[in-house]
This record gives structure tokens, C-alpha cells and sequence, in this order.
């Protein structure tokens, strides 16, 4: 980016199950659109929201598009800062194992395979939450 | 068995309008005998001919309108809700001086003493909403 | 003379699953739809409460949407009963009236 | 009503508070136009539901209209089964206090006026709930 | 101060477009500038302008309206969001081959870029839903 | 470098009130907006929660929603402060953002 143009920490907290309603799916639409921009861009799973990250989602028989797969595109759209909240988690009963393994290449060091989701504590997500410039909850 | 039903969220929103959907198709397979469907609260916008979902997806307002059709349903949207949700039929919209309307076919709009006579006829109400 | 009571949303987001489970009767089933169907898993801060109603009723969770969000019959607590929307419908014939926890 | 009409148990059940969101108002939209079917009608004030009843609403400052009034007029439309879930108002720090004095005209006992709001225990609601032939939940 | 505000639940069923309205309001007649209302998911169904409320309730469409024209608001309602939910200005509705449009005066519909943009260019994003 | 959060609905109803606190740093504030004013009344079940909070962060809830539905600034729990639109506004302008827990 040139040193004139504004560069913002953007974060997208993603707080509700998907299919039950629509936030989970217009909330990765902003996320993709909006890594055109090229901002500082963070993802947060958090509270059911740790369910859109859910293995083996198949919507065959609810009649809707089954979106889980397109989380897998985040690291090519430059999104690879992507926090689970453990305590979420924990709360559930789930463990990162029930998650799908997404990976991005890391471009600063040769297209190394990284996984793309790192669980954190709740106390760490909050001080992520305070350094943001912009912050969207779905 | 006659079955009522009440849809009180829009499409896409929420999943409401989807599993009352599958709920009602279900139910007339089965033999059942659907009285009504009613849309109240937000379950209104089912009711609008102008959506364009994404081509990938699902597209209620049709497909609502096609079991009505196939079944022969009674598609109920309330009219006091319609008002202030911007659903309008013909007859509406000259009534209230609007320069357009937008019911989706099989549609129709009344009032909410449709949705008290559905729940006295049918043998079981069942409800979908946020 | 018993109820259908449906619950649409999770008992991680909002208070209906809760509320619902304190209004039940003897005899009384509870079908867990939409988001409703996250409560039901083994291990999850709910699963105590809802295993604690499952000798005086019937608990039930809808399938399609349990696939969709990942999980599957072994994941969730003892005698909880998946049915399919055709299911849903036999549960709501079945019962004298439905309660839909909005 | 003529013995060959049908009659059915109606009960209402407010479970939200007011003006945050229209299921409070537009439920009370359905109780008054089904008034006229003559139907055996019930409302009961569970959770959030308790707030539709408070006291002193005042609505100027947020711009909407006030409808608390209108539960006066519910025994005029021949509702009298009114009930309040104790329990939601202990979770809340509130007593029967905090709620409007309704009251109706029983026209069974030379119109003497009686309290319209019953507060009840969760026991004896659900017991209500198991007597119905049609509940809906706003 | 430079606000951008952003609507993500239609006008009645929830308190949000009231409260944005509010706040909007406020910002304004303390002198801040607000750079953009953006209206997405069911936000977007505050653009229509076929509502009708009740006579004794409050317009929020053209509160909107009117708050735009005062003080040259960019009301931006998402297309992606308002296709799915019908909500059409006349070029959209040509595009579709749909036979009605029904978007309100002074909103205009745009792509959800425009909320980064309202992100970055303004202060501060403050958002209403449900 | 502070936020402010906004909670718009009823801890009794949604998690967003109790996932709210959860996630605070000293010096943020939270202000209670639409149905989310409820939380803050004395001798409700959130009240310990939100009173707990009360020594590093600052509460606000906003009058004109406190006045819908019944409730006075006397029925607060102590170091709750009501605010109107304007307040609302200058919160936002002296926080370094806004976090809406919808």
C-alpha cells in the first residue's frame, strides 16, 4: 500500500450458528468483499459462532447452500488471522478436533502450509478486541 | 389431520420460512390437509415477487408459491403487518396511493381474524418464527 | 393429553431452551429444530439439564438439522431420538397441541 | 355462543419485553381482533414478558407509541385470564407491585370490579400451558 | 467527529432503526459529520417506500428520508442484501425483468464495499441490529 | 485506547449481555441500549455480573429506553449512569470504537 492511504484493523466477530439464521453467511460476504481493500483484517469465532467452523456440515436436507467450504478460501483472500475462542469451545463440549482443518500459504516464508485457526483464551480475544480500529459483531 | 400454519419471520433472515416450508410440504405428503398458511410479524416479506436471491441459492418466495400452486394453499399474508412491512397488493397500493405493489403470485392479503379462524379449524397450529 | 414443544434456538444463545424446560409437563416431548438442535450434544454446558427431563418426556432432534450443522447421532446425549421433517410432522399429529418456544 | 360452533382454549404467551422489538405489540394486535371469535381465551406474562406490564412506560423519548394502555381495555374485550409467571418476576428484582393495577368487570357478579393479572408459580402455568388447544408464543 | 452508521434490522420488528435514527440525529445536531448509513441484512427493508403505518405510529422510511434530504445523508442500502429481500431501485428492476421497483427517495443501493469504505474513511462505525 | 460496547438486549433473553462482560478491559464502558436496559436493574439475577464489572469499566444505560419500559434511574444498581442520544453519541467520540455485542 502506498504510505498516503489508510490501513485499519478491521475485526469480524462471528458470535451465531450458521442456517439457523443468515449473519453467518452475509458476515463472510463482508469478509471477502472486503478484503479487496486491503485492510489488517481479523476473524473471530466466538460464543455458537465457533459452529460455522463445525467438520462435515452437509445442508442437503435443509435445502440450503452448505457455505463451510468457502472458509477455506480465507488465506487465499489474504485473511489469515482467524481466532477461536476456547472457552466457546469448551462450553459446547467441542474441542479444535471437531473443526475443519483449514490452512493458508504463507507467503513471507516460501508458501509454507500454516493452519489458519489458532484458539485463544477469552482473556487473549478481549485484548484483540482492544486494539482494533473498526469492530462488526454478527 | 388438518393443519394450520403460522410463519412470523421473512426469508433468508431467519429459518423459519424454510423449515415451515419443509414442515408443510412434509405434512401433505403425508395425506395431511393443510387449512392455511398465515404470515405474520416479518413472515410478511415471504410474500414479495421482487427478490432476486443469488442463482446458487434457494428461492422461498418461489417456492412457496409453487406448493401453493400444486396443493391448492391458502397463502395468508397479514394485512396489518403487510402495511408497515411495504407488502402491497394491486388493490392495496391504489387504496393507499402507492405507485406500485409487489405480492407474489398465490398470495393473498387479509386480515389477522384469518389467523384466529385457522387456529379454531385446523386440529393443530404450528408456528415458525425467530 | 400432552404437548409438543419445539425449540428453535440455542440454549448458548438465548433463554428459550431453558424456559421451555421448565415448563414441561409428564408426558410432555420436546423436539429441538434449527439452532435448537446445539443443546442436545454430549458434554455441552445444556446437557445436564436436558438429560434431567429425559425420564418424564421425550426428546427429539430434527435431522437435517443436525447434519447441518456437523453433528451426528453419537454426538449427542442418551435418549434423544432423531427424527426427519416427516417425523416432525407425525410428533405434531401425535401431540393435542404445539408450543413453539419464539 | 350456538352448540354447534366451535370453541376452542386460546392461550397467548408473552414472553418479550416491550418496544425493543413488535412481538409485544403486534401479540396484542392478535389477542384484541381474536377477541371477537369468542374463543376461551388465556394470556400469560412469562421471562421478558413481565416488562409489557410495568408501571409508568413512558415512550415520548424514544419515539414510539406508548400501547400499555390498551391491557386496560382487555377485559372490556372479555379477556380475564390473565397470568404472570412469579418466578420471571423474581429473576427480574420485580414484585406484583411494579406492575399496572388492571382490573375488569365481571359481568357474572353484577359488574364488580376484580384484579385482571393473576400471578401464578411456573407450576401452575405449565399446568395452564397443558390445558390449551392452541398456544402461540410471542 | 467523521460517524459512519450502520443498520442491520428492518423498520417495526426491531428497536434498531429507531435507535440509528436517534443517534444519527444526535451526531448531527452536535455538529459531527456522518460520512455514510449503510443499511445491510434486514436493514436494507428501511428503503422501501411502499410501507404504510398505522396512522397513530411513526414512518421510518421517510424519518429516514427526511433526515437524509436535511442534511445530504448517503443512505446506502447493500444490493446483495436487498436482492435477496426484494427491495429494487429502477435500474435494478429493468436488470432483474422484474415489473416493479420499490427502493425510497433518497436511498440509493450500492455494493457492500461501501461499508469497508465507511469503515475506513469514517471515526468511528457505530452499529445497530438486532 | 478504549472501547465502548453496547448491549441492546435482555441478559434474561440473549447471551450478548454475559458474553459482553466476559470479554471487557479495564477502562472500557459498556452502555445498556433498547431491551439491554433491563440488566441493570437492582435485585435482578445479572445484577452481581454487572456490579462485578463496575470497579474497572464504566456502565451507562440510555434514558429513553430506561423510560419505556417503566424503570427509573432509582431502580439501578449503584454506578449506573443514564445517559440520553447525545451522551450515546459522546461515548462513542471519547472511545476509540464501538462494539455492538449483537
Amino acid at each position: 500500500m502506498s504510505e498516503g492511504s489508510k490501513k485499519k484493523k478491521f475485526l469480524y466477530i462471528n458470535r451465531r450458528a450458521p442456517y439457523g439464521s443468515i449473519y453467518a453467511l452475509e458476515s463472510l460476504e463482508v469478509v471477502l468483499i472486503g478484503a479487496a481493500f486491503e485492510q489488517d483484517v481479523s476473524l473471530a469465532f466466538i460464543d455458537d459462532g465457533v459452529y460455522q467452523l463445525m467438520k462435515d456440515q452437509d445442508t442437503k436436507a435443509i435445502g440450503m447452500k452448505n457455505f463451510a467450504p468457502t472458509y477455506r478460501a480465507l488465506g487465499d483472500y489474504g485473511v489469515t488471522k482467524v481466532f477461536v475462542e476456547k472457552e466457546s469451545l469448551d462450553e459446547r463440549g467441542l474441542s479444535a478436533d471437531d473443526l475443519m482443518e483449514l490452512v493458508y500459504e504463507d507467503e513471507n516464508e516460501d508458501y509454507a502450509e500454516k493452519p489458519l485457526l489458532t484458539v485463544v483464551d477469552r482473556k487473549s480475544l478481549a485484548a484483540v478486541m482492544g486494539e482494533q480500529d473498526v469492530v462488526l459483531s454478527f | 389431520m388438518k393443519f394450520s400454519v403460522l410463519v412470523n419471520e421473512g426469508p433468508y433472515t431467519h429459518q423459519a420460512s424454510d423449515t415451515a416450508l419443509a414442515f408443510t410440504k412434509a405434512a401433505l405428503e403425508k395425506g395431511h390437509e393443510i387449512f392455511r398458511v398465515f404470515f405474520y410479524h416479518d413472515g410478511v416479506n415471504n410474500g414479495t415477487r421482487l427478490t432476486v436471491p443469488p442463482q446458487d441459492d434457494r428461492n422461498l418466495q418461489q417456492m412457496w408459491s409453487d406448493l401453493g400452486a400444486k396443493y391448492k394453499l391458502d397463502l395468508v399474508v397479514c394485512i396489518a403487518a403487510a402495511q408497515r412491512r411495504g407488502i402491497l397488493d394491486e388493490n392495496e397500493a391504489k387504496r393507499q396511493g402507492k405507485d406500485a405493489n409487489n405480492i407474489a403470485p398465490g398470495f393473498r392479503i387479509s386480515g389477522l381474524g384469518q389467523l384466529i379462524e385457522a387456529g379454531i379449524e385446523a386440529d393443530r397450529l404450528v408456528v415458525f418464527g425467530d | 393429553m400432552s404437548t409438543l414443544h419445539t425449540v428453535n434456538k440455542s440454549p448458548f444463545e438465548r433463554s428459550t431452551f431453558m424456559s421451555c424446560l421448565g415448563h414441561l409437563q409428564p408426558g410432555d416431548a420436546v423436539l429441538m429444530i434449527e439452532d435448537g438442535v446445539v443443546g442436545a450434544r454430549k458434554g455441552g454446558a445444556f446437557a445436564g439439564a436436558l438429560a434431567s427431563v429425559a425420564g418424564a418426556c421425550k426428546l427429539f432432534v430434527l435431522g437435517p438439522d443436525l447434519a447441518a450443522r456437523g453433528l451426528k447421532e453419537s454426538d449427542l446425549i442418551d435418549g434423544v431420538t432423531v427424527v426427519d421433517y416427516g417425523g416432525f410432522v407425525d410428533l405434531a399429529a401425535s401431540h393435542d397441541r404445539t408450543n413453539s418456544w419464539l
